[in-house]
């Protein structure tokens, strides 16, 4: 048991009302919420106070075109809100938004988060061919988690549910919507507003199947994808689309620099060390430094990446980044045994001990003669 | 479109030698103009960036005047020239957005011509007032 | 008036140490070395370390003050007669000066190759003239006086002249104002090792087997019999002076020998190790971790009463195995191994009755120098102080902090302050110009010229686009050379230099300043090693070419874009809070204000003196009553300390160098703000209360020895059976080190109770009679004391408690009941409860025990070398923890602890900023790129960084920031940056370096 | 690829501290190792950007090598634990591609061991000889 509110009816209604519900709290002001676009069009997130604009929102949108953290980021990153708001977000998006959070580039007590069970998204690119068709078609199989022709990152997607945030609201698998709090300030909220009933906690087994099917598909990727990279060779064909726009790191929610160290006058060399490094390979592919930039961003932000997939949503050319991001950062993460957004260690980059990771030095037990 | 008692909020980039010297002249000659222009002073009419006014459309300004030296008398020489682009160009942008591009001005007010100023800033205000409140600031998206 | 330079004699680490302070804190210091260079002499942490680590570092205090003009060594030096009185002390010093001047020595090798003598050696032939093999990290020069005949060939090539073959004896007088003897760690002698049949090939010390494996670490080869170079698969390992009277146990002997069975069996698994050793003496916890791991190995631990070794012909020929001879409970077993290491301890001082005659100081019974108890080496003569193992077998970290202790105490014998560094000449502002690089390639006074062909390499470089010139010069490594490299950049107009030279490692103080003559700011400027990464290490002449190109191209490309920011500066405080007013802390306290600096006495409780006021003597008898009666005195009386009784911090704000911290009494309800440079950290312990163990606290006949040694003073004991019960309530899972007092304050009431008459028995596990406390023990059983031996896994236990009757199992399997009047149990000593509410207040963490450490906080390594090297003065934060805050100590060991802390604090307290250039290489920030995310903060090891809140960027105090690099490293954007290492000057670096 | 002809070429990244020192030590005693073993001084192990190792993986090099100090006996305390972390990640990652993390090698190597350096540096040679040259130094990357 656990304390919460229920409401019935259809999670995206339940989930508006209960926003307002929060926004009548005196210590809160406003919300954050995804609002789709007034003409036929994407869905973008909406800073508001006012209740009429939660009441044309859409809180679970089928597209994620920008990452909710980076809302967050972009909201708190110098200072935090005078009082709290509401964020509604996926919970790829809390995830993100906590691990930014350790770093200082989300202030978290600036937001009561709201997160729910997720079916995915769609590509965005994919979305807006065909916005109307595909909107009912996620409507329909919301409630199940099941939606076909969602990114493949969220296909294979294991944290799919809202316990991350302070409320989650559960609703596949179940007949109602219960909305549960999950940290001791959201209980005080739901006290505060004189809400708090005691509300029984899901039984695993609702939602065993989606979650099987989303392993099945993790595990697709880990052998399958892999196999797609699995050679220098291959890696650069996969690459070969790549111009070097730099788009997947501007869109991604962890890349929190203010300038890239691959965009910075670090990599602008003079022209005759082009001629070097053209004349040593043979060549020089331009634009050039599409690998480092790639396996650079890997070592710099694997292990902080939360595998939403908004980097390929917004790649132009079709690189499948995020997969590959994932890819890679499960392995790294393994290392540590770390999971972002989830763990409340700081990144593994930031800690060490004194006796580990032995397997990766090189030892040396006998001297050449 | 036309509201009763609609009051266009108008931002006024004005020039220091000329235009912003006028309404200084204005003030101190008592002329009376219209209240509903926000002037922010550059120190010439071709430091106003597009960006500049496209920004204050965007946010909320019903128009945009900007205000410089007469050609010819530019402090810094042909500044105005610039600005003279600058303002053509906008004005197309805002075409092809579907903005009205009357919302935006360019006027040459000289320094000792106080009058012309306030005669500006009167004509600019009915001018917006009759085409209505700005479309764009009600829009959540933009 | 007093005269100020201080009089070093002897090398070993705390002399060196004492030598560094002096010169931080101004003085200037006359080291004598007793050999001809630098390390003849071993010192104890060069020729006893208990891990093998690399002790490189250990010279570096002595090269970088020489080069600043801080120390003068004298070799072959013996000081003759001292006359005077502290202040004014004339000493006689007989010295000759090293055949080769190290400092100018350009290290050409000319002379070698101009040497017409070869000598056969065990290694080997060489010349009579040759660079000394034991020191592999320098290249020190020798004439082999044997050998050479004077011919001068080597003088007369020798192109720096800093050569002679004949070097007079002279006589020198010295005016000093205060004297430290410093003498080395003397190991035992093959004679001193008979017992162990040293002289046989296939016994060696484990020391000579450290060194022997200094080049590769310890490795399996190290494990080659010296007989027939057959690794060896059985190995004893002997910690030798358990079982040896003709040597003193030192602090490493039973780590090393626990450490050296461990490395055994990680690089040759199958080796069969046997380690024999009484009881383990490690009292740090990281120490018995080693001891634990060497078990798990696989290692055999043999607790043997007693050791010898046989060997058949105990010839250094021999090619049979030795045999060790061992009793074990009381059984006499022989066992034959293929090599026998010997962990050895330390000897008395030799020569020590001519320094006695000399100095006029004392030795002790055991040979050892004496020295007044309850200071950091006061010898009986005024002025003159005697520090590290020359007075007695201690550990690595006391010798330490008898170097800070003594160089702080001594202080009151000096005259003004004599040293100061020179200030750097002028730097041209270059920005503005076009970037022109210079390059410019050594040739070694043309010896570069015989392995390399230095004009194509000219010609090659002058290629490389951007290099305005190229020339070769003939060094920048001795004077004349440096000034005529400088006159050459400056001339060439260039404003970024390459140097192709050779151990920046050892030079680089040389090189900067060079480029400093030329007016160049050393940011402009890069140093590569043609000798060591070209030269001396490769064979193939045109690869050699091609990689020297590769090098200066990497170097061209990196100073191009080279930035010459001026040095950062900071400002200190200069006031000092002492939290605490036990021994350590008002002992932390006088020091200090006795040498200046304010200090604010901040004291919990009403009353100074700490736990010390329960104690009345030590072990070896001094009074430690009074003494903390006479230390409370000067410090209330001393009008620079500032006591505030009853209060006690409850904010602080700031990093080292600048704290702002708030004291509160909350009884009166008032409050203090201060200001501060450092903070010492003296809050004490408490002694562990054994509630419930052993019937404590049910009958007063069970009682601590603290609470046993109060009844003893008061008379009230009167009991003739006394059982005494080691380790009650450590060494277990929740207190897992050794309280290290302990064992002397069972001892002490032990002796004193069998001196009335009683019948004394102990129950112990190891018995830790470190250094000299081991005779206490023989007093004890010469009084007929009683010591049983009982394993940790099998404590005594209590069967009855009237009459008191304890059952115990020795190690022998004997079961034991023991009855007795009184029963006395050893605690140890638990960290102050308050230590985790101030260790967040202060943001300074505990130890896993629970103690405030500060080389902890600065290097949580704790078997790092770095913590016996390193000075840690402002990495500690700028707080110190002594006395118990810091660890179980004696109340000896608590004062030393606190001058150590007065020592490094004297350090840096009265500096306003660290001067140029280490100032100029710090790290900073890029504003326009931070976004205030905190990781570099986090990684900093020195603490130097911190986040601006307001503008939400991360700032840097320069004067904490020792330029390693982590914060460039941890930040994905390089807005935090090395000045030498920006990320723009190392990417085009690399892609040059790959050419 | 001519086997034969293959000389692999190697960065070598070396604290300014031991690693270094092991590389003058290793001169001071004029112990041989290949001519293409390129050094690259950076303060610290835990000072090498991890961009630095690509790219020199990509721009030429066939292996890299990084030496420091022991563990516990950095210069910086723990500079060397920080670093052993960001290559155990860059290795992992050059595995999921097969780049072969075994291209990078971390060995620590202290101030008077020159000859630990000499052989590691022989010792990575002939490794990477055998692995053959690196499959970044293509054109298209």
């Amino acid at each position: 048991m656990a304390l919460g509110v229920i409401y019935t009816g259809e999670p995206e209604a339940a989930i508006k009302d209960f926003v307002k519900l929060l926004m009548k709290h005196k210590d809160i002001q406003g919300a954050v919420i995804p609002v789709k676009m007034e003409r036929e069009g994407s869905y973008a997130f909406v800073f508001t106070k006012s209740p009429e604009v939660v009441d044309k929102s859409s809180p679970i949108a089928p597209v994620m075109p920008v990452q909710g953290a980076r809302v967050l980021s972009k909201l708190t990153k110098r200072k935090p809100l005078t009082k709290p708001a509401v964020a509604v977000l996926k919970p790829c998006e809390v995830r993100a938004a906590r691990e930014l959070s350790k770093i200082n580039q989300v202030c978290m007590e600036s937001f009561i988060t709201v997160s729910f069970d997720c079916p995915g998204v769609y590509p965005t690119k994919s979305f807006l061919k065909n916005a109307d068709a595909l909107e009912e078609e996620f409507k329909k199989g919301l409630k199940g988690l099941s939606v076909s022709g969602v990114r493949p990152l969220c296909e294979s997607c294991t944290y799919f549910t809202g316990e991350f945030a302070d409320f989650e609201v559960q609703f596949a698998g179940i007949n109602e919507v219960r909305i549960i709090a999950r940290s001791q300030r959201a209980e005080a909220i739901l006290k505060g507003l004189g809400k708090a009933e005691e509300v029984e906690e899901r039984d695993k087994k609702a939602i065993e199947a989606v979650l099987e099917a989303r392993k099945k598909a993790k595990e697709a990727l880990k052998t399958e994808f892999a196999e797609k990279v699995s050679t220098p060779e291959k890696l650069l064909s996969v690459l070969s689309s790549c111009i070097n726009c730099h788009n997947c790191r501007s869109v991604c929610p962890i890349c929190f620099c203010r300038e890239c160290f691959f965009d910075s006058d670090s990599l602008k060399t003079p022209p005759h060390l082009y001629l070097e490094r053209a004349s040593r390979k043979g060549g020089l592919r331009f634009m050039p430094d599409t690998l480092l930039f790639h396996l650079g961003r890997m070592n710099h932000m694997s292990l902080s990446c939360v595998s939403c997939g908004t980097c390929e949503d917004a790649c132009p050319n079709m690189v499948p980044v995020s997969r590959l991001f994932a890819l890679v950062s499960e392995r790294t993460r393994a290392i540590f045994d770390y999971v972002p957004g989830i763990d409340d260690r700081p990144s593994p980059f930031l800690e060490y001990r004194e006796e580990e990771l032995e397997e990766y030095e090189m030892p040396y037990y006998e001297a050449r003669s | 479109m036309s509201e009763k008692g609609f009051e266009p909020k108008i931002v006024g980039f004005l020039c220091y030698w000329c235009s912003y010297t006028a309404a200084d002249l204005a003030g101190i000659s008592r002329l009376k103009y219209p209240p509903n222009i926000r002037i922010i002073r550059v120190m010439c009419s071709s430091r106003v960036d597009p960006v500049f006014i496209i920004k204050a459309l965007l946010d909320g300004a019903d128009g945009v005047l900007v205000a410089g030296c007469k050609p010819g008398d530019c402090h810094y020489q042909k500044g105005n020239y610039y600005a003279r682009r600058k303002v053509a160009l906008t004005k197309k942008i805002l075409e092809s957005l579907g903005l009205e591009p009357e919302r935006v001005m360019l006027s040459w007010v000289p320094a000792s011509e106080a009058p012309k100023f306030a005669e500006v800033v009167k004509e600019f205000t009915e001018r917006i007032r009759k085409l209505g409140p700005n479309p764009m600031k009600e829009r959540v998206f933009v | 008036m007093a005269e100020s330079t201080v009089l070093v004699y002897g090398t070993n680490l705390a002399g060196y140490r004492a030598a560094y302070t002096l010169a931080k804190m101004g003085y200037k210091t006359v080291l004598l070395n007793r050999g001809s260079y630098v390390d003849q002499f071993k010192n104890q942490a060069l020729a006893q370390l208990p891990l093998d680590f690399c002790w490189a570092c250990g010279h570096m205090p002595q090269r970088l003050f020489i080069g600043l003009g801080a120390l003068q060594v004298f070799y072959n030096a013996e000081v003759l007669s001292v006359e005077g009185e502290p202040g004014n002390f004339t000493v006689k010093v007989r010295k000759r000066d090293q055949y080769v001047n190290n400092l100018a020595c350009t290290e050409c090798e000319a002379c070698i190759r101009a040497c017409p003598i070869e000598v056969e050696t065990e290694n080997g032939k060489r010349k009579a003239i040759y660079v000394i093999p034991e020191i592999a990290w320098e290249n020190i020069f020798m004439i082999d006086e044997e050998h050479c005949t004077k011919c001068k060939k080597c003088e007369e090539v020798c192109p720096t002249k800093c050569l002679a073959v004949e070097r007079p004896t002279e006589e020198v007088e010295l005016k000093v104002g205060a004297i430290i003897l410093a003498l080395e760690y003397e190991e035992p002698t093959e004679e001193d090792l008979e017992k162990f049949a040293y002289s046989h090939p296939n016994v060696v010390k484990n020391s000579d087997l450290a060194r022997r494996s200094l080049l590769t670490n310890f490795v399996k080869n190290s494990l080659a019999r010296p007989s027939d170079g057959k690794i060896a698969k059985k190995i004893a390992v002997i910690a030798t002076p358990q079982y040896n009277d003709r040597e003193f146990e030192s602090y490493n002997t039973t780590v090393s020998a626990v450490y050296r069975a461990y490395k055994i069996k990680e690089i040759y698994p199958e080796a069969e190790v046997v380690l024999f050793m009484r009881d383990f003496r490690g009292y740090g916890k990281g120490h018995y971790r080693w001891f634990e791991r060497a078990l798990e190995k696989g290692v055999r631990l043999v607790r043997a009463e007693d050791v010898r070794v046989k060997a058949s012909e105990a010839k250094k020929r021999s090619k049979d195995n030795p045999v060790v001879v061992y009793s074990e409970k009381g059984k006499e077993n022989e066992e034959s191994f293929e090599l026998v290491i010997l962990v050895t301890g330390q000897k008395a001082p030799s020569g020590m009755e001519k320094i006695a005659k000399v100095f006029g100081v004392e030795a002790d019974e055991h040979g050892f120098c004496r020295v007044k108890p309850f200071t950091a080496g006061e010898t009986n003569v005024d002025g003159v102080y005697a520090i590290g193992e020359f007075t007695g077998p201690k550990g690595n970290p006391e010798i330490v902090w008898e170097g800070y202790g003594a160089a702080t105490e001594i202080r009151r014998f000096l005259g003004d302050k004599n040293f100061a560094p020179s200030p750097p000449p002028p730097l041209r502002n270059v920005s503005g110009e076009p970037v022109k690089v210079g390059v410019f390639i050594c040739s070694c006074f043309g010896e570069f010229n015989r392995f390399l062909d230095l004009e194509a390499l000219k010609e090659k470089v002058a290629k490389i686009p951007g290099v305005a010139h190229v020339e070769i010069i003939k060094g920048c490594c001795t004077p004349p050379t440096m000034k005529d490299t400088a006159e050459k950049i400056k001339a060439s107009g260039v404003n970024r230099v390459v140097l192709a030279v050779c151990t920046p490692l050892q030079k680089l103080l040389k090189y900067r300043r060079t480029v400093m003559m030329a007016g160049l700011n050393p940011l402009l400027s890069e140093f590569l090693r043609l000798r060591e990464d070209v030269i001396r290490v490769h064979e193939d002449k045109d690869k050699m070419l091609e990689k020297a190109y590769a090098l200066i191209y990497g170097g061209v490309e990196k100073v191009k874009r080279a930035v010459a920011e001026p040095p950062p500066a900071g400002k200190i405080k200069s006031g000092v809070i002492v939290l605490g007013g036990g021994a350590a802390g008002l002992e932390t306290a006088r020091l200090l204000a006795e040498r200046g600096v304010q200090v604010y006495l901040v004291e919990k409780g009403k009353e100074l003196g700490g736990l010390a006021r329960n104690l009345t003597k030590d072990l070896e008898g001094d009074d430690i009553k009074s003494h903390l009666e006479s230390l409370v005195k000067a410090v209330e009386e001393n009008e620079r300390i500032k006591v505030f009784k009853g209060y006690e911090l409850v904010e602080l704000e700031g990093t080292a160098g600048r704290y702002f911290g708030m004291i509160e009494n909350k009884e009166e309800g008032q409050s203090v703000a201060l200001e501060a440079g450092a903070i010492v950290l003296a809050t004490g312990a408490q002694e562990f209360k054994p509630d419930g163990l052993y019937g404590y606290g049910e009958t007063d006949r069970v009682m601590t020895q603290s609470e046993l040694e109060r009844a003893i003073a008061e008379g009230k004991v009167n009991a003739k059976k006394v059982v005494m019960i080691q380790c009650v309530g450590s060494r277990n899972k929740a207190r897992p080190y050794c309280s290290r007092v302990c064992c002397s304050h069972a001892l002490k009431n032990a002796i004193d109770l069998a001196e009335k008459g009683a019948e004394v028995t102990i129950l112990y596990r190891d018995l830790n009679t470190y250094g000299f406390k081991e005779d206490y023990r023989k007093i004890a059983e010469e009084k007929g004391v009683k010591f049983i031996r009982f394993d940790g896994s099998n404590y005594p236990k209590l069967v009855s408690k009237d009459p008191l009757k304890i059952e115990v199992e020795t190690t022998e399997g004997e079961k034991l009941e023991l009855e007795a009047d009184l029963l006395a149990l050893s605690v140890g000593i638990v960290p102050n409860p308050d230590n985790k509410k101030l260790s967040e207040l202060l943001k300074f963490n505990l130890d896993p025990d629970g103690f405030f450490d500060s080389d902890a906080n600065a290097c949580p390594f704790e078997e790092a070398i770095k913590r016996l090297m390193k000075p840690f003065e402002l990495s500690t934060k700028g707080i110190f923890a002594v006395g118990l805050a810091h660890s179980p100590r004696s109340y000896t060991e608590a004062l030393l602890t606190a001058k150590d802390a007065a020592g490094k604090i004297l350090t840096f307290i009265t500096k306003p900023q660290l001067p140029p250039p280490n100032a100029m290489y710090v790290s900073a920030v890029r504003e326009s790129k931070c976004t205030g995310c905190g990781m570099c903060v986090t990684v900093c090891p020195y603490y130097a960084r911190s986040i601006d809140e307001e503008r939400k960027i991360a700032v840097v105090t320069p004067y904490l920031c020792d330029s390693c690099g982590a914060c460039l490293v941890a930040c994905p954007s390089e807005a935090a940056y090395l000045r030498d290492a920006r990320g723009e000057m190392m990417i085009p670096y690399i892609d040059a370096l790959l050419v | 690829m001519a086997d034969k002809e293959f000389t692999p070429k190697v960065f070598y990244a070396l604290c300014a501290w031991c690693g270094s020192g092991g590389s003058e030590t290793a001169g001071a005693y004029w112990l041989k190792y290949p001519e293409n073993v390129r050094p690259f001084r950076v303060m610290c192990t835990g000072a090498l950007d991890s961009a630095y190792v690509l790219r020199a993986l990509i721009e030429g090099a066939d292996g890299v090598a990084v030496s420091g100090c022991h563990p516990g006996d950095c210069h910086y305390n723990i500079g060397n634990f920080r670093a052993r972390r960001r290559i155990a990640v860059m290795k992992e990652i050059l595995n999921t591609f097969g780049i072969d993390g075994d291209r990078v090698w971390l060995r620590w190597v202290a101030h008077g061991e020159g000859k630990k350096l000499a052989d590691t540096a022989t010792e990575f040679t002939e490794h990477i000889k055998k692995k053959g040259p690196s499959p970044l130094k293509r054109w298209d990357t």
